[in-house]
């Protein structure tokens, strides 16, 4: 064990707790007997506030301190030790606070949310599970070791995808996820493999330490950065991530959106140092793609979940462009943002689907609760909601004031500057970029117009009760996390908390206020279009202009790239799945007609000859006396020969 | 051509054309009898190359003792039966494919053998020397295999019985 | 051209070293005498004949020190020496063995007769391995073959009747046909003996191909007794035909008795090397050619007895493949090879016996047996194995110094017959393998239909037994044999 | 003295005359009556190759041997045909063919 | 003492099988009693050898006694010792062996027809396994490791399923032909091979240690590596290695020589497929590392290529193929040779961490298959039904038991914390290294076998959600109350399997550290002594 000895015996043992708690519960959840299985909500929780606890003491005495990194001899690989080590820098600090905290927070969601559920235990179990590798990911000191956590929060988030596994849908979208992260970390381990032959060591603070910017360096990264395709969802592997919204809300909110899906933006900021200019563009290219496709993807949804997935993805999208031009400060920065209110929105998705569930089994009426078109004006029914969600949802459409503004400002100041001056096709991914941003508040307000505005409309016979407390802390507590505050204490500038070295500039500042207003006013007016359309279309041009973009480009693109997720990507991927089917097919086929036909067709040939030597047996004597005069005079004229 | 040699062409000729005509007779008496006629021309073959003792083996053993014997046989399968004495044919081709196989290799080889420049020393100086010759090698030097062609005799007679008695016991 | 009394003195001389024969031809005339005098005497024959081998054996095991160097014998017919002593060895423990069979189901009919054949045929090995003289050869040839037509027919049944003159057919012709080849070889060399210097020089000289088609012609006479390819077909009809301990007696006697003169001859024409025809590829393609009839034909077999015969026939083939490194190691090895086919032989040979008179006729008819009789059936299985070659048996041992040999000839002279041999051979033990597990597959495999047995299964147990311990001691220690075959020193 | 080939030709005459026999006769008795000329042939080459080594009487001794084989097979032959014939009630070698596969 | 822990661990089963043989047949228990009593001495044995083993390369716990020796006249003498001994490659698969006998009998537990046979061919398999680990005598390996082939036919033949027969003789044969190869060898080595130590005669000896020293080999002998002899387009040893190669990949087995394996686990029983998998399908690769590599080093390295290759083949169509399975245990069949094949391309990358890695795959493989084989017994125990599609919604019912398929199914897929991970890692780094190391596979061999990761993922978790996952439903006569969930005894089975391959997932120095020494000495060795010889093509 080796470790550097500036920090204290506690900052030490608050570490250890901080990792080693969710684990133990984990381990505790599976410990309790079945019988005293609802003492695993109270125990899991409680694990979780102590990690949290003793997680921000870590962030508190480590920020902007020196980094910290302590280590365990793991195995050696043909001489080169392996660590299993910690490595703690303000930038995994940080992500170990975020990950327990919302983790913890979830739990204590669901408390309330999974009551009475009969695998309860495997629930929190596997929550426990989850954060324990998830903070393995955060905190491991070599890419081996962040491996093990990257395979097994891929795991765990299996396991809570098909936690309610009698859904057949449930259980196909769970082998989905894990199949589609498999194909992604095939790409990672190609990358482990690269890095272990030219540099020997998974080492994070060793890569990049070799200057030669190298092609190896950029095959590697391209590798490494597949593994973070396949988790961050991005083009073309993000079909998984709508579809894992089967799992439970809480678990969509952790892993779905705050954590697991961030930790390959995280992982390409941890081992940024690899990254060559080349491969950045890539994932600049991917990271703009993506961000597009989730944005219009989340205009034409219906589902309350799947637009908040898609909003997710879209926002990776976001951060992966970010990192592509080389901002991984800001990029990280919308990391932290996003993940407060895209967790607190995901959960009071949850807190609405939950209550009318409630609802609806108390009145016997069926119909879609996810489906925004059958809910409306519930701001009356479910204020402590509506208020929540609009917070948070004003922080992911970038509102000023709250957190979301001042971490996609970062972006876009990132990305301006990246551009440059002249046009390139940079300047394109650019102009992505703030379309996403745009296309972001359209989305966000249209579905809480859809949810929360307008009459009820299947909702209205419902008598629909507020949430528990359990599940209200949690709301409160993520809503006011996305307020300005925690970023800075200035509402318009992003470099104060996280890191005063970002550059800002107050004319992008400016700019993407005044363009968020236009969204906003834009959103606003298509709302009003459904019901004043005349005047609208009389008053404003831009009006017309947005209801075009919104009829033609809103919803014809979203259509078209739906068509293109369901029917080229997941089909694609499922002409795949069906070919390599049809290809197991046709080997198993292979196997029993020719390499098993070879083995039985040298066993009949064998009997065969046999046969062909035993016809001479047939009791007749002469014939016998022939054959073998006739075998010698053959062999005799043979030879002669 | 002297007396000699035509007789040693004659009997040649005999014993090879009886030979023929027995592969070609379809009835068993005649083959025997004719098997007869081929081996009195071998005995008269060897009295040419001065083997008169064999000669006289020949005649007494074979056409006086195992002709008897199988014609004895003859009589005896097929009055049985009492069928006609013919004889058919079967694998016919098989039979002239190794038949002439074998004479056609055979004759291939033996045309291309010398064996007079082998080691031919000298004319047998006398016929008598012949037979004391045999009498007194089959009592030295041959004695071994003379006594065991003793045994062998022995026990196939003792065989024989043994398998006629078994005859006898399934007439009764 | 020795004089007369040289002639007579060496006969005189001989009879030192023909002790076990003179004792066998005594038995002759003594069990058919018993049998004459006494009408019911199979006691008496038995422990007769049981006591002919034994004493025969005593006095070859006693006088083996005597025969380190070869001697001549009855001016030039035999040759005592102590590779043909070992195969008398072997031999005799084969009579033995086919009296203890034959004495454990005491139903055979003429029995006096019988083991006068018997014992004739013992003779008639005896004196075929120690032959250096082409009369001496046919004779003893003959003796065995005579006898054997008659002993075939000792079951006397209509199969047996049938069997026998098949028998007798095929072996007239096969050893007129070898004694064709010997009057040609007698006229190219003038003599009789085929290891003489003589005989040896006269071919030298004169390497015709007419040398080839009469050694070929002889070769015939060898292969037929020993049941190998190509002149075998006689074999399945007649072991089928025969009782139990004469096809037992038949799979291994002249076998090894054909093999011994084969070795011989072979070696004789290979002219110390300087043969051109090359008669290690003609050994090679018989051996290869025995060894897929026998296995192939082997595999459709529904009877044991038949199963046996063409596993008889692959066994030739095995042993010629000692023959085949023209090696004095390789000779050694086919001693050993030979020595553990007769245990193995009869091992399966006295259970198959004992299953045939519980009633077992067809291979189908075992099927389930391995549970009511655990042992016969694991002691049957263990004789299999060693058939096949497989450890840890003295089968896999034997195998092994074959094919070591034959990997030492190749090395040696880099004829890739000799590889042939080596992978064909090897792969053929596969092949042997479907049949020979075929009977304890259906004995412990196949379920089982009702079948009680209630003979007594003693003597094969303990005969089982023994020879069991003595193919695993020989497996784990083959030094104990092999001490003494290296001690033979083959040369012609 | 005559060329050995002579001798030899005939010899090789009656051997495959022997053969043909053998293989063709459907009747036992004419096999052994085949088998018969193969002993024979081997007589004649016996008796032929004594003149070229006429120092000895190997080769004529050799075929007084096989002329006592002969006798003895003739005996063994015959009883075993007679027996054969006893349970098939023909000699006709093709009938005479239960053991077989 | 220390110099006979082997030989008792050999011989242990041996004499109890022969106290079994005099025990009746009547009292069944008491010879499971008897098996699991030499079981336990194995282990007591094993801690033993535990305590006192060193990481090094040195072999250990050697024992060397004079078995056959015998005068071959002008040859010289044949010379096969009984010698024995462990290293890091022999030692995790006897830890392994003893282990997994030990669940194979109480998995017997159940076996009720003629208990008296399966316990003695029990008996006489272990000790037979055991002993090929063991074995440094090539004479003596070939008879261990051909010792087994009956038992284990047997085995399957007696006590397997319907169509046992076919799939025995199946088993049987192509391990038999594999086996001839091997001999073939075995004979050509010993014929080429002389003991340096002797003076005067020529010893040919069986020892493999002296026929991995080039120098030991008799000039001009076919197999001598200065030998310019040519059959056909090799010279000697090219061709005896891959005969080598091809006895051992039969037994591994490899694409496209495994159709013996589906048809052998499909009808043996539980226990015995546990055995084969676990246990079996290890000699081929340890003979491979122990025998065809080391001797034969030139070739290793001229056809180092070609074995990766089929490696990689075979852990593809492996995949492939378990996909395509309807049968539970055919599926696992189909996995294991896709896992074997991880075995082969970490040999043949020649790395130390492509060794290491495989000697671990085949350690952590006998870990995982023999769980995998046991839970399908105990599907099959109680509905006599392995057909996938028969079930599903499983996990309802029994819920301990999805557990351990779970834990089994992600170990065997390759998840980080389980054994198979650490192997499967060290193969990978070690098979892409080895471009740059050693220049025998090409990179793309280990990018192509990550193919084989996703496959693994894919025909698993379509397993669990077929299986497992969804509304409980079972199709056929099967009765709902002939599904329930684990017993105590199969408790006993599984847990301390799980336990395993998570605690060797986890931490895997250990034995990383025993295996290591080995790894290193096999690359180096092969790697100098190999382009040190010659090759002549």
């Amino acid at each position: 064990m080796q470790s550097n000895i500036t920090y204290s015996t506690f900052f030490e043992i608050c570490l250890l707790l901080s990792v080693a708690l969710p684990l133990a519960s984990f381990i505790v959840s599976f410990a309790i007997s079945e019988k005293y299985s609802w003492a695993v909500s109270i125990t899991a929780p409680l694990l979780l506030l102590v990690s949290a606890l003793s997680s921000s003491v870590v962030f508190f005495s480590l920020h902007d301190d020196q980094p910290f990194s302590i280590a365990w001899n793991w195995f050696v690989i043909s001489g080169h030790p392996l660590t299993a080590g910690l490595l703690l820098n303000n930038l995994s600090a940080t992500m170990l606070l975020v990950v327990t905290f919302i983790s913890f927070l979830i739990h204590f969601y669901s408390i309330g949310y999974m009551a009475g559920d009969s695998s309860i235990r495997k629930y929190f179990a596997m929550l426990g599970l989850f954060t324990f590798s998830m903070l393995m990911i955060v905190l491991a000191d070599n890419l081996l070791l962040l491996f093990v956590g990257w395979e097994l929060v891929g795991f765990s988030s299996y396991m809570l995808i098909g936690h309610w596994k009698e859904k057949p849908a449930a259980a196909r979208a769970a082998k989905k996820a894990f199949i589609l992260n498999r194909i992604g970390d095939a790409g990672f381990l190609v990358g482990l493999m690269l890095l272990w032959t030219h540099q020997g060591s998974f080492a994070l603070n060793q890569i990049g330490l070799t200057d030669a910017m190298a092609a190896w360096q950029t095959a590697a990264s391209l590798c490494i950065f597949c593994g973070v395709v396949g988790k961050s969802a991005q083009f073309p592997l993000l079909t998984w991530l709508p579809d894992a919204m089967e799992g439970p809300t809480p678990v969509s909110a952790l892993i779905h959106a705050a954590t697991m899906v961030a930790a390959g933006v995280y992982l390409v900021i941890r081992t940024f140092a690899l990254f060559t200019p080349i491969a950045l563009d890539v994932v600049a290219v991917v990271g703009i793609i993506t961000a597009l496709i989730g944005a219009f993807a989340a205009l034409g949804q219906y589902d309350i979940k799947k637009i908040l997935a898609y909003s997710t993805i879209s926002q990776l999208g976001l951060m992966v462009t970010a990192l592509g031009a080389g901002a991984s400060d800001a990029a990280f920065l919308h990391l932290f943002t996003h993940a407060f209110f895209k967790a607190c929105l995901f959960l009071a998705a949850g807190a609405v689907i939950h209550a009318l569930h409630h609802a609806q089994l108390q009145a016997h009426a069926h119909f879609d609760v996810q489906d925004v078109r059958n809910l409306g004006g519930l701001r009356k029914k479910l204020p402590v909601v509506f208020i929540v969600f609009i917070l948070s949802g004003s922080s992911l459409a970038g509102l000023p004031f709250f957190s979301g503004f001042l971490s996609k400002d970062a972006i876009l100041t990132a990305l301006i500057s990246w551009a440059g001056a002249d046009f390139s096709w940079q300047w394109l991914v650019v102009g992505g970029a703030f379309t996403v941003t745009f296309l972001t508040v359209l989305y966000t307000f249209k579905m809480i117009w859809y949810i929360f505005f307008g009459s009820e409309k299947k909702t209205s016979e419902l008598s629909i009760s507020a949430p528990p407390a359990v599940m209200q802390v949690p709301l409160f507590t993520l809503a006011l996390a996305s307020l300005w505050i925690m970023v800075s204490w200035n509402p318009f500038v992003h470099t104060r908390w996280m890191n005063p070295a970002m550059e800002h500039s107050w004319s992008v500042t400016l700019f993407s206020i005044v363009w968020v207003i236009m969204a906003l006013a834009t959103a606003y007016f298509s709302r009003e279009k459904s019901f004043y359309a005349d005047v609208l279309f009389n008053a404003f041009y831009v009006d017309r202009l947005t209801d075009w973009m919104t009829k033609k480009i809103g919803l014809k693109v979203p259509a078209i790239t739906i068509t293109l997720d369901k029917k080229w990507i997941d089909g694609f991927i499922h002409a795949t799945a069906y070919v390599q089917v049809l290809i197991a097919h046709v080997t198993g086929w292979i196997d029993r007609a020719f390499v098993d036909g070879t083995v039985n067709g040298m066993a009949s040939f064998v009997r065969g000859v046999g046969s062909v030597t035993r016809t001479f047996q047939n009791g007749k004597i002469q014939l016998y006396i022939f054959w073998s005069i006739f075998t010698i005079i053959i062999f005799l004229i043979w030879t002669l020969l | 051509m002297t007396l000699t040699s035509f007789m040693f062409y004659f009997f040649e000729i005999v014993a090879a054309l009886s030979a023929v005509a027995l592969a070609l007779s379809r009835n068993v008496f005649y083959g025997a009898l004719l098997l007869i006629v081929c081996l009195l021309a071998l005995a008269g073959i060897y009295v040419l190359a001065f083997a008169e003792f064999i000669a006289v083996t020949q005649i007494l053993i074979y056409a006086g003792g195992i002709l008897v014997v199988i014609i004895f046989g003859i009589m005896l399968t097929t009055k049985i039966s009492e069928k006609p004495l013919a004889v058919e044919h079967t694998y016919l081709l098989s039979g002239i494919l190794a038949a002439g196989g074998c004479f056609g290799l055979l004759i291939y080889v033996l045309s291309k053998e010398y064996f007079l420049t082998t080691g031919v020393q000298q004319l047998p100086s006398s016929p008598v020397n012949g037979i004391q010759t045999i009498g007194v090698s089959m009592f030295s030097k041959y004695v071994l295999p003379f006594e065991v062609a003793g045994i062998l005799l022995l026990i196939s007679l003792v065989g024989a019985s043994v398998v006629a008695s078994t005859i006898k016991s399934k007439k009764e | 051209m020795t004089g007369l009394y040289d002639q007579l003195e060496s006969v005189r001389a001989s009879f030192g070293f023909f002790i076990p024969e003179m004792i066998l031809c005594s038995a002759i005339i003594i069990l058919l005498i018993a049998g004459l005098i006494k009408q019911d005497a199979s006691k008496l024959l038995t422990v007769l004949s049981f006591l002919t081998f034994s004493t025969s054996l005593l006095t070859l095991v006693l006088y083996w020190p005597l025969e380190d160097i070869p001697v001549n014998i009855f001016n030039g017919m035999l040759r005592a020496d102590n590779f043909s002593a070992y195969l008398k060895i072997l031999i005799d423990v084969g009579g033995l063995l086919t009296v203890l069979m034959t004495w454990r189901y005491q139903k055979q009919q003429h029995l006096s007769e019988y083991y006068a054949l018997i014992v004739t045929v013992v003779l008639g090995a005896h004196l075929l391995v120690m032959s250096m003289n082409f009369v001496t050869v046919f004779i003893a040839l003959e003796l065995i073959s005579i006898s054997s037509y008659i002993l075939t027919g000792f079951s006397f049944s209509k199969s047996g009747a049938e069997g026998s003159q098949k028998y007798f057919l095929f072996g007239s012709v096969a050893s007129a046909v070898m004694l064709y080849g010997f009057t040609f070889l007698y006229g190219m060399t003038g003599s009789f003996e085929f290891a003489s210097p003589v005989f040896v020089n006269a071919l030298i000289n004169n390497q015709s191909t007419l040398l080839l088609v009469a050694g070929s012609m002889a070769l015939a006479g060898f292969l037929y007794k020993m049941a190998a390819a190509p002149l075998h077909p006689w074999a399945p009809d007649v072991y089928e035909a025969a009782p139990m301990p004469v096809v037992a007696f038949f799979s291994v006697v002249p076998k090894l008795a054909g093999l011994g003169i084969l070795t011989k001859f072979t070696l004789a024409l290979n002219l110390f090397g300087q043969s051109v025809h090359d008669w290690q590829f003609v050994i090679c393609l018989v051996s290869m050619i025995s060894l897929t009839v026998g296995n192939f034909s082997a595999l459709l077999q529904k009877r044991p007895k038949r199963l046996m015969a063409y596993s008889s026939i692959a066994q030739s083939g095995f042993l010629l493949v000692g023959v085949a490194a023209f090696l004095p190691g390789g000779i050694n090895f086919m001693l050993f090879y030979a020595t553990v086919y007769l245990l193995v032989n009869f091992l399966v040979f006295v259970y198959l016996q004992y299953f045939e008179a519980a009633g077992f006729e067809t291979l189908e008819s075992f099927a389930g047996v391995g549970r009511q009789l655990v042992w016969p059936c694991v002691f049957l299985l263990m004789g299999f194995i060693a058939l096949t070659g497989l450890p840890p048996t003295a089968g896999f041992t034997a195998k092994l110094f074959i094919f070591s040999s034959t990997w030492e000839a190749y090395q040696l002279n880099g004829k890739s017959i000799l590889l042939w041999l080596l992978v064909f051979g090897l792969l053929n033990t596969v092949i042997s393998l479907f049949y020979y597990l075929k009977i304890p597959f259906y004995a412990f495999v196949k379920k089982a239909e009702s079948n009680p047995i209630t003979n007594n299964q003693t003597f094969e147990n303990f005969f089982g037994l023994t020879l069991v311990l003595v193919i695993l001691v020989l497996f784990f220690n083959p030094d104990l044999l092999m001490r003494w075959i290296n001690k033979i020193n083959f040369a012609l | 003295m005559f060329p050995v080939e002579h001798f030899l030709f005939l010899a090789a005459l009656l051997f495959s005359v022997g053969l043909l026999i053998i293989i063709t006769k459907r009747n036992t008795i004419m096999v052994l009556l085949g088998i018969e000329l193969l002993l024979n042939a081997s007589n004649l080459n016996l008796v032929a190759f004594n003149q070229l080594w006429p120092a000895s009487v190997d080769g004529q001794m050799f075929v007084l041997f096989v002329i006592i084989v002969a006798v003895c097979e003739a005996a063994v032959g015959l009883a075993i045909v007679l027996q054969v014939y006893q349970y098939y009630q023909t000699s006709v070698t093709d009938s005479i063919s239960e053991l077989k596969e | 003492m220390h110099h006979y822990l082997i030989s008792f661990l050999i011989f242990s089963p041996l004499v109890a099988a022969f106290v079994g043989l005099l025990i009746p047949a009547k009292s069944e228990s008491s010879f499971r009693y008897l098996t699991l009593i030499a079981n336990a001495f194995q282990i007591t044995v094993l801690f033993f050898m535990l305590g006192s083993y060193e990481n090094a390369s040195a072999l250990q716990f050697v024992e060397q006694q004079s078995w056959i020796t015998i005068g071959l006249g002008t040859w010289g003498t044949l010379k096969a010792t009984y010698f024995v001994g462990v290293d890091g490659l022999s030692f995790p698969l006897i830890i392994l062996s003893v282990f997994i006998m030990c669940i194979a009998t109480i998995s017997s537990w159940t076996v009720k027809q003629n208990v008296k046979g399966y316990f003695i061919l029990l008996l006489i398999l272990n000790a037979s396994i055991i002993g090929s680990f063991t074995a440094l005598d090539f004479l003596l390996f070939y008879l261990f490791f051909e010792f087994m082939l009956l038992p284990m036919f047997f085995l399957i033949a007696i006590w397997g399923g319907p169509r046992r027969e076919y799939a025995s003789i199946k088993f049987f044969l192509y391990t038999l032909l594999g086996s001839i190869f091997i001999l073939i060898v075995m004979i050509g080595l010993y014929v080429s091979v002389h003991d340096p130590s002797s003076s005067g005669t020529l010893v040919h000896t069986f020892n493999l240690l002296h026929m991995s020293e080039p120098v030991n080999f008799i000039s001009n002998s076919i197999l001598d590596p200065n030998n310019p002899w040519q059959i056909g387009p090799y010279n000697g040893r090219l061709w005896a290695f891959l005969l080598l190669f091809i006895g051992f990949a039969i037994k591994l087995p490899m694409v496209p020589l495994h159709t013996w394996l589906p048809d052998a686990h499909v009808e043996a029983s539980t226990p015995i497929s546990v055995i084969l998998a676990a246990l079996l399908l290890k000699i081929g690769g340890y003979g491979l590392a122990r025998i065809a590599y080391p001797i034969f080093p030139e070739a290793a390295l001229y056809f180092g290529w070609f074995v990766g290759l089929m490696g990689v083949i075979s852990i593809i169509y492996g995949a492939l193929n378990a996909m395509a399975s309807k049968d539970l245990k055919r599926l696992i069949a189909y996995s294991s040779v896709s896992h074997m094949g991880f075995v082969l391309l970490g040999i043949a990358s020649l790395t130390a961490e492509g060794v290491t890695g495989s000697v671990y795959q085949m350690f952590s493989h006998g870990i995982i298959s023999a769980m995998l084989f046991l839970l399908a017994g105990v599907l099959y125990d109680r509905t006599h039904d392995r057909m996938i599609n028969t079930y599903s919604g499983l996990s309802s019912k029994m819920k301990s038991y999805t557990t351990m398929v779970l834990i089994a199914f992600f170990a065997s897929l390759g998840l980080p914390g389980f054994s198979g991970f650490i192997a499967e890692i060290m193969v990978f780094l070690g098979a892409f290294r080895s471009n740059s190391a050693t220049g025998v596979l090409p990179e793309s061999f280990a990018i192509i076998s990550t193919l084989g990761l996703i496959l693994g993922a894919a025909y698993y978790l379509w397993t669990l959600q077929r299986m497992f996952f969804g509304p409980f439903n079972i199709k056929g006569h099967i009765s709902e109350d002939q599904i329930f969930d684990l017993t105590k005894r199969e408790y006993i089975m599984l847990v301390p399997l799980a336990a395993a391959t998570l605690c060797f997932g986890i931490f895997p120095q250990p034995m990383l550290s025993v295996i290591d020494p080995f790894a290193r000495h096999l690359t180096e060795f092969v790697l100098t002594t190999g382009k040190n010889l010659t090759l002549n093509l």
